[in-house]
């Protein structure tokens, strides 16, 4: 028996998962709820799962250290611990970081426009920043209330995904 | 017929382009720029070339290199699809200076209606029905001011080159509107090379409802009927239904006629497109002609069962129409959903990447136009459009739930797409009435209610709580080193047949 | 409506049907036997149910499990498909008194129709047109012969219990005759657990025509048209068209109405097919009726704009049939071809076996209908069929260069398949003029030249070398070991700019 | 540079290739014909190529030895050896069978007749045996003219792909 850690409201959810002797999986939810699973991989990245009778065809694909699961145009992301990458999580190695004070670039583009100043004080969900990508502008807004420390970027400037735009300091 | 035409485009109409051609028994010949040498429009292609990097004006504009390209092809005719050199007129030209077909327009009629300002001064003439704006471009934001405060807010300032919503904004309040015309006059330099705006009266709540045109080089001009493209978002169609539910049948009529009397005062040849406003009393106001094959044309060959594409290469190859408009029946109903790499939540934001997984959706009336493929990457120098999907069904409500169906199979994974905000859009009331307006989409959003729980909360968890439990074990199994999930899949599932001794019980709920 | 249907029976037919079933926001309940855990068909349904192993007569035929299993799931309705026991009364009658609706006709009509004999007794008292045959079956060989000598040479045995080619021979002379008699007779056996055959005069270049017929339960019947099902192999259907090209309009009228005149004489209800043999003189005879819904119904989908499937459902729900025969118009021109998983040039030999990768067509009016996927297992247990593709076209020729295209576009890998078959066929000169009869396939292999080199034998070779080159780097580069061919695919590719530095100067031929 | 050998009428035919720096392949065939190659390999499997402006998108998949190559609906295995694997098989390790005695079932499925006994003299290609498969009767026919030696099946027996059926002496 295994068991698994999903991110909860405060804390963490557990499973706990055995692989029965058919084939399939016992997997106990948070709940206590159990479910009976015949799972099997059409193709990497997707599984089918039969769960009392329910037919449920799915991916389950790893990526960036989340399963992204998708079913019928649904979709969810969901960060999946086992016991080891648990304790390493509890011991402060490899967890989830709090929001710091950048704002990191979501696309690669250009910057055509600043809207903040070092020194201003800006409400979280204030357009801080236009972007252009693939010709359309888009809002970049502040990702926290605060002060901005730096401006990393000028107009006109071409940025990556993940590029640092601006500092705010709360 | 010709034996070879080169397609200047990228991406899905490439493709689709290409699939016709192959129909046809013609040679393809694609042009790439070097980002796109892996796209699925070079794999299509029995010939390609690459012209350039990425930038579109080193590549996808280079009008000397892509004739360059055709003539050392042996391409007799160029296919420009939509966007880039579609609506060039200056392209069309420098074709016929060089002995190639260009599939489209004549330069002059290109021109005519490519100046927004210039076309409205032709349909004033030929009688055509217009919004109340500025007759040209305004160059200071003051004094468009006070042409906007004269027509009363909202107004909407667009692009005099432009088209797909690029260099648009509506302003409802006047202190808003010198941020919103110089953005829009900076888009458009961007977007066109040219920053030219106007101002125009903002319609409320209007339907956009454009007409098909076809006409051959014997003057002979008919339409295919017409396509409801209301829901929008930042200004771009993104879902489109042809026929229009609220259209009357006499407004039809009026309209077909005033779409063919537009195209016929440019002395208009092949595949176009008459966009109007359509308000609540049935009254219409044209927009602007596309000189070009549409986005949205696969819903009207659907219900009319046209392939325009064969139509545009038979018209450019100097044969008649092989109908008139009494021929024409439209039926049933079709609906194009825009699958698009970009994130609904975040408004609309693109997320071009790696779809690590692309499963299309497949069966009866459904049809997938796209210029991936499953492990492809959308590109970030591009539109990212993954595909287009349409469906046909006997009527609307049919072709609704046909549509959800199919958006229901189609899995893209890897990156945001708008799947899921399509499904919400088809299960909306307004939608569902059809009575909706190019105001749709922020009014959903406006109106959404908090999401209930679904069953797929749960079982999502549990499946990747499963997965990882798979994969571990795989690891476990090869001694720590993750090679491979495939290990665990069909072929060792089978050694233990267990499950079935028990499962041929009936144990059912 | 139900709001759960059954599905009994596997593969495309049952994905056709539970698509149906969803775009009509019906819950569909799937049934499999073991071996088909990991099909399609369990992947794409609500809910799923393992009714036993392989052998059909220990799953997809237990009437018993399968009603159990629709009870307890609470299906109000069973669509059985075609095949397994969509033919049997028993089955019909079952479910009526189980309380489930069988999604298609009574047990009677079944019944009067099932038993070859019974029914062209039934059929020559409507006035239908009959082959010159034994009018029951005969149990020795000899004295079969004798009947055989007295309608003179060619016959056609056939299973009385029969369908789908099995337990059927043509023999042309009286000393071949006893063998083959066996030989139908084991076959039929096998197959349907029942080895009667019976003797009929074998027409001469005959056109196998079927009418699709549609009727309500308020006693409402229609034709929707005819299907040419003349190419066959080993008597099994492989391409079929419709319209008809050779059926003149007034003897689809007349073959119309005996259509529904037959029909009608067993009460029927539901979807169902009349097949005749047309000769050259536009002479028809009536083969036999399948109570059922047919593999190639989706022609008749695609010409008429008609689900089959939701309109079974409608008419199983009580609901009168929302046209009459005027309103239906056929428009343009449907083909479909079988894929199967067999190998042409080894008289169609089955060749089962792991789909190492599959890439169906798309595009423009090509639908496919498929029960498996890219990396999975066609069934050494079943039908080998992979899928059906099927197009429509503005006209015949039109239909015909869609469906090269689509042919063309399809990747099956790891088995052999008809799919290079199909594009001989579609080239062949009987077939574009329309005019071949169910002798086609023979007539075609008897008529075939050598094959002329291609390009692709050059490349093709070139190909194999390239990747074996390409492989091989990718072991040197890992240090021996053969993991991954996919680490020289797109990503590392793009390191290296220059080859496009060359392609910029255009350098063509 | 690497050699590569494919099989001809009478001898293998040679190619050899060389990666060029730019990342395009140069490959010699058997006439001498060069050919420039810009290929990539979009999904596991497939390698599409343009040479000389042609496009071909194809697949070139490895199955049980052989290279399965696939273009539009047409198809060719070919059996592609490098140097290491040419040398052994000239060495006679790992070389092509000449065809044995054996006959071998093609397909898994029941034996419905048998048409010869042993001893009889068949002709190449003479019926010997029906085998139902998917409850279709499949004819199999003698690989090669002789005399039957031994019948390894009855009727009604169960057989895999690759059981031996029948033995034919020269």
């Amino acid at each position: 028996m295994a068991n698994y850690y999903t991110p909860g409201t405060e804390e963490d959810r557990q499973w706990s998962v055995e692989t029965l002797e058919d084939g399939r999986y016992q997997a106990v939810g948070p709940g206590g709820k159990s479910f009976i699973v015949d799972a099997f991989s059409p193709v990497a990245g997707r599984v089918h799962m039969l769960v009392d009778g329910k037919s449920w065809d799915m991916d389950a694909r790893e990526i960036d250290g989340e399963i992204h699961v998708q079913w019928r145009g649904l979709t969810k992301n969901i960060k999946v611990l086992n016991d080891r990458e648990k304790r390493m999580a509890v011991a402060g190695i490899g967890g989830s970081k709090a929001a710091g004070p950048e704002l990191l670039s979501p696309m690669a583009g250009k910057v055509v426009a600043i809207k903040a100043q070092i020194g201003d004080e800006v409400k979280e969900g204030q357009v801080v920043l236009i972007i252009e990508a693939m010709k359309m502008e888009n809002d970049l807004k502040a990702h926290r209330a605060g002060r901005i420390e730096s401006v990393n970027v000028s107009a006109g400037e071409a940025v990556e995904v993940g590029t640092v735009l601006i500092t705010i300091a709360e | 017929m010709f034996t070879k035409v080169l397609v200047a485009n990228r991406g899905e109409i490439a493709v689709r382009i290409m699939r016709t051609l192959r129909e046809m028994g013609i040679k393809s010949v694609a042009i790439y720029s070097e980002p796109d040498r892996e796209s699925l429009l070079v794999r299509y292609a029995d010939e390609a070339y690459c012209v350039g990097p990425a930038a579109s004006a080193e590549s996808y504009l280079r009008m000397d290199k892509i004739i360059a390209v055709a003539k050392e092809s042996g391409a007799q005719a160029i296919h420009p699809g939509f966007g880039f050199l579609s609506e060039r007129a200056p392209f069309s030209q420098a074709c016929e200076d060089a002995g190639i077909v260009f599939i489209g327009p004549k330069p002059y009629a290109i021109e005519a209606m490519g100046n927004k300002t210039h076309a409205r001064d032709l349909m004033l003439k030929a009688g055509v029905p217009l919004v109340p704006g500025s007759k040209s471009a305004i160059e200071s934001a003051d004094d468009a001011l006070v042409v906007a405060k004269e027509m009363r807010f909202p107004v909407l300032i667009k692009a005099a080159a432009g088209g797909g919503g690029k260099g648009m904004r509506r302003v409802d309040r006047a202190e808003d509107f010198v941020a919103a015309f110089e953005g829009a006059r900076r888009e458009a330099l961007s977007a066109f090379g040219n920053g030219d705006v106007y101002v125009e009266k903002y319609v409320l709540n209007p339907k956009h409802v454009e007409f098909q045109v076809l006409a051959d080089s014997h003057g002979n001009c008919v339409h295919i009927f017409e396509r409801d493209c209301s829901v929008q978002r930042r200004h771009q169609k993104i879902t489109e239904e042809a026929p229009c539910s609220t259209l009357l049948p006499e407004t039809r009529k009026r309209m077909g006629d005033v779409a063919i009397a537009a195209a016929q005062a440019v002395n208009y040849v092949g595949a176009g497109t008459i966009e109007f406003l359509l308000d609540e009393n049935q009254d219409f106001y044209f927009l602007e002609m596309n000189t070009r094959l549409q986005v949205e044309h696969p819903i009207t060959e659907m219900i009319s069962g046209l392939d325009l594409v064969r139509l545009q290469l038979k018209i450019a190859d100097g044969e008649k129409l092989p109908f008139t408009q009494d021929d024409l029946k439209a039926r049933g109903h079709a609906i194009e959903c825009r699958v698009y790499a970009e994130d609904p939540e975040s408004n609309f934001m693109p997320s071009p990447g790696l779809l690590h997984y692309l499963s299309p959706p497949g069966g009866p009336w459904v049809r997938e136009d796209t210029g991936v493929y499953s492990e492809a990457t959308v590109s970030v120098h591009y539109d990212p459009m993954i595909a287009k999907l349409v469906v046909w069904g006997e009527d609307r409500d049919h072709a609704i739930g046909r549509m959800k169906r199919a958006l229901s199979e189609y899995v893209i994974s890897g990156i945001k797409t708008n799947v899921a905000f399509h499904l919400e859009m088809l299960d909306n009331e307004m939608l569902r009435a059809g009575t909706y307006s190019t105001d749709f989409v922020p009014a959903l959003f406006a109106a959404r209610e908090e999401v209930q729980p679904t069953e797929f909360d749960e079982i999502g968890e549990l499946a990747a709580v499963i997965a990882r439990h798979r994969q571990d074990e795989v690891v476990e199994k090869s001694g720590g080193s993750s090679t491979s999930t495939r290990a665990s899949g069909p072929s060792n599932s089978w050694k233990n047949y267990g499950r079935f001794q028990q499962l041929r019980g009936l144990r059912l709920r």
